[in-house]
């Protein structure tokens, strides 16, 4: 434990992340749209094309599958490249890459080579950035055999996978929520690495086990706090791992709780919300005690309009609205 | 050397091909590369060729002639032998080139779930069942409570598990199990009873049986059971239960199929030969432990072991071990039963042989119809680990091996 | 480092012709096994092509790093890949160059720096990029191949990774096979710009047409393109135009090209030509030709019987390799 | 040795070696091994232990005769040379 922490916001532990892994090895570079000279779309990488240079910092082209791609076989040349996609829309792009090249070379070459790429991108909605800007598409990565998915929600996972996922000899792609960025917490001056595996348990309680990840988090947790009010003691996880899911985790918590509810901002229909429940019903079945609940985001493309964008996403009302039709009150 | 041309594959999605024209007429020569014939494919017309040097000869395939891949088209005369002798086009197609495709197929691998019900099941109207969560339904089977004697207070009155817990500090339970007066000494039936359940519903649930029935002459083996036991005291006889045991372990070992475990789907074969006795207890239920490594029992001991066993079956001091170490198990009905019973595997064994009351019926020996003392023996198997004809060859043999009961 | 020029002496012509015919040989047995069904999935043959990846071959060092497509068995062998592992390949036995897991499209050797072995067209010039700026980024001079079909210029990935390898001067050697046709389209009927390098000169890439049926041109035309690119001169681009012989895969009925034509390019095969100037210089009489044919079959029969010897993966190792196993 | 005795100590044998009858009220007349269910390990146990106890040996093919409690005294008896009649339990 250490005795100093300091205010940092999200984007700063993501640039301290990145700017600690530069410093750490000479074959970590950081490539992707305007991450040098203009200092990042969401500003996390301000300040690292001065410190670092052009090489290491590099700007590319607006060619997601080609630097994508370069990426990839930078990692294969032995390199560890972190790839930044503005967002995961655009991450659309460079699919081919990803799904068919990174996730594939390791089993298709029968183990021969690795792809130690990361790739981090932004995801989710809230700032009014409409259709083309604001999804949570995670899930479709998640269903990928061949690439690992995190999603950092708190300061400590935000500032410590990077270096993790960097050190990892398989691809990870990490998605960072863009309503993150400006969250501010205490971090402790010396915080490091962590596990890229495994969810945390982020609040304890025995009523119900809300699950959760990335943005909505911080919604799930408010929640909690809310039902606690009314009497409802729900325990909070914090997936982190997007694939690998830790299933343990999971199980243990509906095992005390005999309720789950998901909370995730993807749409519901192929959600890592049903993936969830799936798995609670084929290995917990027998300690339900109420059908397993989701709040997922509306099946509609996330409108401009901050009334209809806010209510498109899971929101605190909901996740207490539908905490309470699982508990039974 | 004389060869065939065949049909021949052009696409893993090609099955069959329609022979268009012949290219070469018979004594025609061609060389390798050549077009021999058009075959028209699903997609399109495509010349074929051949890969050696040769002389065409008799058409096998008329034109118009759809034929599946692999089918011979026509004589051929090749030049090159030595290559000629390794090629396909003339010798067989080897028969285990797609096995791994078809092992693949058919397995059913770990995680896999079992096919989706058809759809017009979901519009037949089943009575509406009592509503009670998962959590509730285990608490009130632990309890020993009823759900129907509780009321529920989940949604739409469902039964959930505040309800269970409730009812069970407040009523006495049906059976409270604490205080069910303590049996006779033995065995606990109703536990027993409970896991044979268990048991017995999982096996016909998850396990595909095949079943073998086979009459095996026991006269020579009741002789032999008969002159050995006339010239011992009692303590020192054996019964004829102990060759059926002993003839189905030694035969085991050359059937290993037979002998082990389903392990979510894959056989994981025994490292010895754990005969699982089946022995009935009276007034109900049933055991089945272990004689450890019957194939290689003297008979006197595994008569010893069989006495101890039955002895301690009676005492209810078994071990549970010894319930959980057989890797086959062997059911037979003694002096009074009746002619043969088909066995259930006992999960997660794979087999159970049975045999049913040995009585005195007419057979042909020799073109004579005489009273021969004779057995039903049937055999119970994982059809998911092995197949009816295995399983025949390993009911002949214990049958043959009952002939020569010296040699047990 | 290799030559930037080329010495033809008779050892060296003689090595060029055997390296075509290993490929040549390899592929007609390939296409005879695989209507016996010992090889299945898709299978691509280079038939015709062969002078391409000999040519190109020539020029490289092991350092240095190859990436190719599907239709990649004749840049496997002219890499030096074993011909025993590359037939287990395509039989899928586990004694393959890649376990068996890929199959005729996807072969790879980490040992001869040999990536593939890629089947989604264009996708594989990214990594050649990528490779390259690994090895710019680490000071090696070392150069990546990247052989692609014509077809590859109709995708983005094309454009997006000759523009990259410019911009970062990387060292790239993109070679064009241009067999004409991208499976049954003809060029003319899905590009507005016939000649493929100019799309690479409008990236600033230097770039040049060969005739792709001649591996002494290409050869030539390779050895001063690896020299420039390793002079720290940036990504260069060679247009070789050629044809292949036989259909795109096995199941083809080749309607969309004229009989003739084929007859057309056969007689100007690379085997066929080169085999011919051989004999004509005097490098050749017909008792050598059969002694280089010998050996080939020879090296064919162990690799076919080394294939039919080989072994299925057990099933219980299905989802090996699709991440590091690391110890715990 | 009278008859009643000979019949106690197969009685008591018998629940030596199924013990699971102990609290069976056992008619003297009725069929072991259709009323309990006596199986081919049972009867042999029985009969070591009878040899043990009385020095009886009974031949595997008068096994039969041990149909029932009275049967057996009264086979046994007949071994010993104990010429008797059954009396009342």
């Amino acid at each position: 434990m250490s005795a100093e922490t300091r205010e940092t916001s999200y984007r700063e532990a993501v640039r301290e992340a990145i700017r600690d892994a530069l410093r750490r090895d000479p074959r970590v570079f950081l490539m992707g749209e305007d991450v040098g000279r203009y200092g990042g779309c969401y500003a996390v990488t301000k300040g690292l094309y001065d410190e670092f240079g052009p090489e290491r910092i590099r700007d590319t082209p607006l060619s997601e599958s080609g630097f994508t791609g370069a990426g990839i076989g930078a990692a294969m040349g032995g390199m560890r490249p972190i790839v930044e996609i503005m967002t995961v829309n655009f991450s659309l792009l460079a699919l081919d890459q990803i799904v068919n090249n990174a996730a594939t070379i390791r089993h298709m070459s029968g183990g021969q080579l690795n792809v130690p790429v990361v790739i981090r991108m932004a995801c989710g909605a809230g700032r009014q950035l409409a259709a083309q800007h604001s999804h949570s598409l995670e899930a479709w990565y998640a269903h990928i055999p061949g690439i690992k998915v995190v999603a950092p929600a708190t300061l400590e996972d935000a500032r410590g996978m990077l270096w993790t996922a960097l050190e990892d000899p398989d691809p990870v792609v990490i998605f960072e929520h863009v309503m993150l960025y400006n969250r501010t917490a205490q971090l402790a001056s010396d915080a490091g690495p962590v596990s890229i595996e495994g969810a945390a348990v982020r609040r304890a309680g025995g009523d119900l086990t809300l699950i959760t990840y990335g943005g909505s988090l911080y919604k799930t947790l408010e929640a909690a706090e809310a039902l606690a009010g009314e009497g409802i003691a729900a325990e909070v996880i914090d997936l982190r791992s997007l694939r690998p899911l830790d299933d343990a985790t999971i199980m243990a918590s509906v095992a005390r709780t005999h309720r789950a509810l998901i909370v995730d901002e993807g749409w519901r229909s192929g959600s890592l919300a049903a993936e969830i429940s799936a798995r609670i019903m084929e290995q917990a079945f027998w300690e339900l005690d109420a059908p397993v609940g989701r709040v997922c985001s509306a099946e509609v493309p996330i409108p401009y309009p901050k009334h209809l964008e806010d209510a498109a996403l899971p929101q605190v009302e909901g996740i207490v609205a539908a905490a309470k039709a699982v508990t039974g009150r | 050397m004389s060869a065939v041309y065949r049909m021949p594959s052009l696409g893993a999605d090609m099955e069959a091909g329609t022979l268009i024209e012949w290219v070469k007429q018979p004594g025609e020569r061609f060389a390798k590369g050549d077009v021999i014939a058009v075959v028209e494919t699903q997609k399109g017309a495509i010349e074929v060729e051949v890969f050696h040097d040769g002389v065409m000869g008799r058409p096998l395939v008329e034109t118009g002639q759809r034929v599946p891949v692999g089918t011979p088209m026509a004589e051929v005369e090749l030049v090159d032998v030595q290559r000629a002798a390794a090629a396909a086009p003339g010798g067989e197609p080897p028969a285990e080139r797609r096995a791994p495709t078809r092992t693949a197929a058919v397995r059913t691998l770990p995680g896999a779930t079992s096919p989706p019900e058809p759809a017009g099941a979901r519009s037949i109207t089943v009575p509406r069942r009592l509503r009670a969560s998962p959590a509730a339904r285990r608490q009130a089977q632990q309890l020993g409570l009823a759900l129907a004697d509780l009321a529920g207070s989940g949604p739409d009155g469902a039964i959930v598990l505040r309800d269970v817990v409730s009812a069970g500090g407040r009523a006495a339970p049906v059976r409270p199990p604490a205080e069910r007066p303590a049996p006779r000494r033995g065995p606990n039936l109703d536990a027993m009873r409970g896991a044979i359940a268990a048991a017995m519903s999982r096996s016909k649930r998850e396990i595909p049986h095949y079943y073998l029935s086979h009459t095996i002459d026991l006269t020579r083996a009741t002789d032999w059971v008969a002159g050995h036991n006339a010239v011992r005291p009692p303590e020192r006889r054996i019964l004829l239960g102990v060759l059926l045991i002993k003839a189905v372990a030694v035969t085991l070992r050359n059937y290993p199929q037979l002998n082990g475990f389903d392990r979510e789907g894959r056989f994981e074969p025994a490292t010895g030969i754990h005969v699982g006795s089946a022995t009935a207890i009276r007034g109900g239920g049933l055991v089945a432990p272990a004689i450890h490594d019957a194939d290689r029992l003297e008979l006197d001991v595994l008569m010893d072991r069989l006495r101890d066993l039955v002895a301690r079956v009676r005492a209810g001091t078994l071990r549970s071990s010894e319930l959980a170490d057989p890797t086959v198990t062997v059911s037979s009905l003694g002096e009074r039963g009746v002619d043969r019973l088909y066995g259930v595997i006992y999960p997660p064994q794979v087999a159970i042989v049975g045999f049913g009351t040995p009585s005195p019926r007419p057979w042909v020996v020799d073109g004579q119809v005489v009273p021969r003392t004779l057995v039903t023996a049937t055999l119970a198997a994982d059809h998911r680990h092995s197949d009816g004809h295995r399983g025949a060859l390993f009911l002949a043999q214990v049958g043959q091996r009952l002939q020569e009961p010296d040699t047990l | 480092m290799t030559d930037t020029k080329l010495h033809l002496n008779r050892e060296h012509a003689l090595h060029l012709l055997r390296e075509m015919l290993r490929i040549r040989r390899f592929e007609e047995r390939c296409a005879e096994l695989y209507t016996e069904e010992k090889i299945r999935g898709f299978l691509h043959l280079y038939i015709g092509e062969e002078a391409i990846a000999v040519g190109v071959m020539q020029c490289l060092t092991p350092e240095d790093a190859v990436v190719a497509t599907y239709r990649e068995h004749g840049h496997a062998l002219a890499r030096g890949m074993p011909m025993t592992r590359m037939m287990a390949e395509m039989y899928g036995r586990q004694e393959g160059c890649s376990r068996g897991r890929g199959g005729s499209m996807h072969l790879f050797d980490a040992a001869s720096r040999f990536y593939g072995g890629n089947a989604i067209v264009g996708g594989s010039l990214p990594l050649a990029v990528g490779l390259a700026l690994a090895d710019k980024m680490r000071g090696r001079q070392q150069v990546t191949a990247c052989f692609f079909g014509e077809g590859a210029a109709a995708e983005g990935e094309f454009h997006e990774s000759l523009n990259l390898a410019a911009l970062w001067q990387l060292p790239v050697l993109f070679v064009c096979e241009n067999n004409l046709y991208a499976m049954g389209t003809a060029l003319e009927r899905s590009e507005s710009e016939t000649h493929i390098f100019r799309k690479a000169q409008s990236y600033k890439v230097e770039a040049e047409a060969v005739n792709g049926m001649d591996v002494l041109a290409i050869e030539v035309a390779a050895r001063r393109g690896v020299a420039a690119i390793r002079a720290g001169g940036g990504p260069r681009f060679l247009e070789c135009q050629t044809y292949r012989f036989r259909a795109h895969s096995m199941f083809d009925a080749q309607l969309y090209r004229d009989k003739a034509e084929v007859e057309a390019w056969r007689e100007k095969g690379p085997v066929l030509r080169f085999g011919h100037w051989l004999e004509e210089t005097g490098m050749l009489d017909p008792a050598g030709r059969a002694r280089i044919e010998a050996e080939i079959e020879a090296e064919l029969a162990t690799a076919v019987a080394f294939a039919e010897q080989g072994t299925w993966e057990p099933v219980e190792d299905l989802t090996r390799d699709v991440y590091t196993e690391r110890l715990a | 040795m009278t008859h009643n005795e000979i019949r106690a100590a197969a009685l008591e044998e018998l629940i030596n070696v199924a013990p699971d009858l102990a609290e069976e009220t056992i008619p003297v007349d009725a069929d072991l091994r259709e009323t309990f269910d006596m199986d081919s390990m049972d009867l042999v146990n029985w009969v070591a232990a009878l040899h043990r106890r009385l020095g009886v040996d009974i031949p595997e093919l008068d096994y039969p005769k041990l149909r029932s409690l009275d049967a057996t005294a009264a086979y046994l008896a007949g071994r010993l040379g104990i010429s008797q009649t059954p009396g009342p339990p």
